[in-house]
């Protein structure tokens, strides 16, 4: 059903193809550790919020996002500053990839004024406005209609922005999106939508939740679709960046299916999980299939970073991620006056 | 038993025209829409229909299909929509056909627009106003006839006006298109076409500001929307019959005026609340309880309320008309609490 | 977008092929003759609607079936009493076609105790649960649920009824259709969604809201699809009594898309309708493409009937329909009691 | 400010086993299925997860996945489904995770479960259970923490319970479940692992039967679900200093038993009622309304409620433990209306 492995294929020759078109290779190599190092830094911080959740410093409960790294990075990569993401339960991948810094997050995730929603909103409502991060979103499915209609907003005001709108496939469940991406086609909107497949919908498989073929429900509506190993940056980065100039010259909504997989539980709570997936098929993906490793090699391979090169940029985003909990730790709750803030503006 | 006619008495003035409701509603949405370009609208059969109910004819031609946007048959699609577009800096006006459709657009409303705005610690803000009907004695049956005002009440992070008037109806809708917050205007369908003064230029009425729309002394009834028209008839009768009823319109249900309510039930120590949702858990019960509480050692009798009967609206007319309150019966149940026996 | 006329001819080729192999010509007869009666009762009982609502006897306001005649008799032909129907606001169609008397039809439009729902339900809820009609819906799609849980209960209890889910193409807006047809698909249950293609959602053309082609979206799903002249009878029940043998033999869900028209306004009250739609158009469904003309001369080019054995049945429907408007006009208005009867069971 | 320890007092007696909320829903739905094969379940994880409050584990061993079904992640189709399933010869109980997607159920539950009844002259009938959630400071944040039982108990056609303790969860599934009517059943999230005493074998508590959960005589709180606790301890406290509290607890918003409520008032004369629904609208400003309507003679003081503040609920610890009433609120405003001084 996936068509995963084809669709890989496909990308990495389209990929190679344009990469190798770049013309300053320094530029590009800057941008390509850039690229690497906004990968690690969603890892380490996923390292922490596990650790800060099971030493009980942190509050509620997280979804991690960590394996899935190369959507973020790849899809947030084609996209300009201004432009905007709507984002998931599982959104902290989203939020760094868009450009936010980990202290501010770490302060959000633990309920400090200082985080980036005054600690009203956690780890499920996150947001980064500066950044063009409309917000995680804790009902699946829920900014589907938010990100079209940023896009809507676009086409009004007149703006060249798109909208890139994360997703995981259990939100093909919701009629939500089948309404709204109707919308967007009938009015070409600039909004690309991307589903994150990490086979699991919860505790249930997806095949078990979702008949016919994935890419077939866009194409229903007359939207554009692409589909990519969500494991290779560069791909997704390579597509997305397609899909977001059909949409700046006008031409409308497009579908992303992005390939991935979570190394965590559903949640940081998700521990005993043998009874939906085998350790067996964790395995593989994170010693097969680890988008880090899977570029590292690949800058390797170019000789666009040596193993030391990327050894210091872990080194530096793990002492960003120290200082950044530290911070977050440290922060002084809001003051309780601030519970009746923000109701109304 | 017959449905009130709903014309409510004109306070004719030098400079006021008498207008209808719908034409209220389509001259606040035109001033906006030209004031400020990031208000727009969209709905079922907005632009050429002008709605079933005609409330925005002509406004396409001024402002054009972008801004007076025909949407398929998907009401959570386009409130979700107008939440993204308001995030972003439009100021959509949503035009939801029968407010029983609000259940299609709870999660849009009540999980995204009301809460985008706390939720983000102050940074991210939904402009939004969504405007939909109330209202039975239609003979539209269940699916269409429901007064469901008091779901988004309980919404902290929503605003809720219920106008009476074509006058409230001009002010508050361009007050709402103003808010910064999303907000709810529920309109009596069966009101369209009633008539009113409505003074020529600029009309803004703060939400959040009840409306003695007639002063009495012996008791006072709190009514809203589609009731106001109801206690005035009553309060009428009762004049004759020497009885002097206050009518006090609190406007919007959020932000609450509870002074003007507490003030009035303390002068005539005597109130019924007066509301077309079910009264079970409607909003005449908050503001009964408001006023019960605040008003308490000034009461001569418990607070009583009037609401629709607490059965699915009925599509037979004989049934129909039984399930929302009457002049009749508000004008009884008043004697009565006078201790004026009839 | 249509591609009506190619389904058509189809479907004709088809429906010619199954017939002639019919083998009693006498029972045969009997059915066609029965089928052209349903019709000429759906017809003259929306003569009787419009009028009663012109007289303002009627109170309220309802959807006239005209035009669209052959879809609801053609699919109900192919269904047992005992398989269900949902049915919508346009629903008088449907519960004839289902077996509806229409002396308590017209009694429940008047609002009489007679009614079938006790004139609490009125037009567009008019349910007929003898014969297996679970109502008309005034929400647009509103009844998909309802079908696809009808289906799940009959494999649930082991019967092999099967669900017929009326509704406008209107209803491809609400995302539950999406979200029942995925589930229906995932469990193969026994339902058919039946579009009926009138090209109008109220006052808008359905082009300008609806992205893609129609029947992209159940094969989105995987659901087997199939289209047909929605003005001819035979068709339309050829077809169905295929995918109803699908669902009977568990081989699950289907889609049937009808293209048809209808000949009055939106509803009753819809009379100046030239703005969007024009007097030309209606005047060619009324004359080339009528559905009972078409049938009538169908029936009378292979000698099931003459001309005069079609005016007796179309003069005994009108005696029966004026019957039905005297009974309706005549029953009592319920008790006032019955108010607050019936909200809970 | 912490979360009050949950568990209720257990009144332990022969016969009777200490076992969890959760055990007690789960009992009342094997026990439910196994006697009548038409009872299934459906929603999302329901199967081998056991749902993530993991109250369902263990049935789908018994009942296989065709009685305990999983779903897509399709609120509204699943609740419709159930619609159907239920008025063709089933009795689903959905479930639905949190009470906070019940904005995602509305149309299916209110326009078409709510109504079919009665818009079918009594032909047609739905019976069929929600099962949801409601309940604060779990850190969950503003769309996974709302209680919004205020909206179901608006809805004629619908019934609506929630159970405080494990034998009240017990015998209210198991009275749902055989009830003709949509029933919707809110449990409290927090609550699922306290335990109580519930006696072996059957036990149907039928709907609209309130229970008083302590006796008093100087003030009366009427709790529902999480706030029985809260109310208990409270009294408690009380009790220590002099003040006898009686505990009401309705049990069932609809049906709703006003007598036992007004009974206890007229005996007190001085009420709260304490509720964790945003506190303008909610169910509190009903029941307020009925009992200081139906003991208004009776009453020494002003009706008062406890709800949850009117915010959407925030994430930060510090800030959603403010949103809930505690009992030591309750407490301290039951001295200042008894008259004590503290
Ligand atoms: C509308 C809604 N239904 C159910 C849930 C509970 N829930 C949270 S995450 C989740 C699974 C989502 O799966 P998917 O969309 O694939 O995202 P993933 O967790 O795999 O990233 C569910 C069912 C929810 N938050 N919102
Ligand atoms: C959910 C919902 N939205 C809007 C309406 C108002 N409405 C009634 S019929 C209709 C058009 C339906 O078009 P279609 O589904 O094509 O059916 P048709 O009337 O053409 O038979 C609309 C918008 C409604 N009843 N329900
Ligand atoms: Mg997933
Ligand atoms: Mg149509």
């Amino acid at each position: 059903m996936t068509g995963r492995s084809a669709a890989s294929k496909t990308a990495s020759k389209k990929r190679r193809g344009r990469r190798a078109a770049l013309e300053e290779p320094s530029v590009d190599a800057a941008r390509h550790l850039e690229t690497y190092r906004q990968m690690v830094r969603i890892r380490v911080f996923e390292e922490h919020a596990n650790d800060l959740y099971l030493t009980a410093k942190m509050p509620g409960l997280t979804h991690m996002y960590a394996g899935e790294e190369a959507v973020a990075v790849g899809v947030c990569d084609a996209l300009r500053r201004d432009d905007y993401i709507t984002s998931t339960h599982r959104g902290h991948g989203h939020c760094i990839a868009k450009g936010a810094r980990l202290d501010l997050m770490f302060a959000e995730l633990l309920g400090k004024a200082a985080g980036y929603n005054r600690g009203k909103g956690g780890s499920m409502h996150i947001a980064d406005q500066e950044n063009g991060n409309l917000g995680a979103n804790a009902i699946v499915g829920g900014s589907a209609g938010i990100a079209t209609g940023a896009a809507l907003s676009a086409r009004l005001r007149g703006t060249d922005q798109v909208v890139a709108c994360f997703f995981g496939e259990g939100a093909l469940g919701q009629g939500l999106l089948y309404e709204v991406m109707n919308m967007a086609q009938l009015w070409k909107l600039p909004v690309i939508y991307v589903c994150e497949n990490n086979l699991y919908n919860e505790y249930t498989h997806f095949e078990e939740t979702t008949a016919g073929t994935i890419l077939d429900r866009p194409r229903a509506f007359g939207i554009h679709t692409a589909e990519v190993d969500g494991q290779d940056v560069m791909a997704v980065a390579t597509v997305t960046a397609e899909l977001v100039e059909r949409a700046r010259q006008g031409e409308g909504p497009s579908f992303l299916l992005a390939h991935t997989y979570r190394y965590y539980g559903h949640h940081v709570g998700d521990i005993q999980r043998d009874y939906y997936r085998s350790k067996d098929e964790e395995a593989h993906w994170r010693s097969e299939r680890d988008p880090i490793a899977l570029y590292g090699a690949w800058l390797q391979e170019r000789d666009i970073a040596t193993a030391d090169e990327l050894g210091t940029i872990e080194a530096e985003v793990r002492d960003e991620a120290e200082k950044a909990v530290a911070f977050g730790l440290d922060a002084p709750y809001p003051d309780e006056g601030e519970v009746t803030l923000h109701v109304y503006a | 038993m017959s449905t009130p006619s709903r014309t409510v008495e004109p306070r004719a003035a030098a400079g006021v025209r008498t207008i209808t409701f719908a034409q209220a509603v389509n001259e606040a949405l035109a001033e906006e829409m030209r004031r400020d370009p990031a208000v727009f609208i969209l709905g079922e059969d907005v632009a050429e229909a002008g709605t079933p109910f005609k409330v925005l004819s002509g406004l396409v031609d001024e402002f054009g299909p972008e801004r007076v946007r025909d949407t398929p048959i998907s009401e959570a699609g386009f409130a979700g929509l107008a939440v993204g577009a308001a995030m972003t800096g439009m100021r959509p006006v949503v035009d939801l056909m029968f407010g029983d459709f609000l259940t299609l657009v709870m999660d849009q409303l009540v999980n995204q627009a009301a809460k985008t705005h706390y939720m983000s610690g102050g940074k991210l803000k939904v402009p939004m106003v969504l405007r939909t009907t109330l209202g039975a004695t239609r003979r539209s049956a269940a699916q269409h006839s429901q007064s469901l005002h008091a779901w988004v009440s309980h919404v902290p992070g929503l605003k809720v006006a219920l106008p009476a008037t074509p006058y409230d109806a001009k002010g508050l809708m361009k007050a709402a298109i103003r808010d910064d917050n999303p907000v709810v205007i529920v309109e009596d369908k069966l009101s369209f076409q009633d008539k009113g003064p409505v003074p020529e230029g600029e009309i803004v009425i703060p939400l959040g500001q009840a409306d003695v729309k007639r002063e009495g002394t012996d008791i006072t009834f709190i009514a809203t929307s589609s009731m106001v028209v109801v206690a005035l008839r009553a309060a009428e009768t009762l004049a004759a019959q020497g009885l002097s009823a206050e009518v006090v319109d609190p406007r919007s249900m959020v932000p609450l005026d509870t002074a003007t309510l507490v003030e009035s039930a303390k002068k005539t120590g005597r109130v019924v609340v007066i509301d077309e949702g079910h009264q079970s858990y409607g909003v005449s019960a908050e503001l009964a309880a408001v006023v019960a509480d605040g008003a308490f050692y000034h009461l001569d009798a418990p607070v009583k309320r009037l609401g629709a009967m607490d059965v699915p609206v009925p599509f037979s007319p004989v049934l129909e008309d039984l399930t929302v309150p009457t002049p009749e019966q508000l004008t009884a149940l008043a004697r009565e609490m006078c201790g004026a026996r009839s």
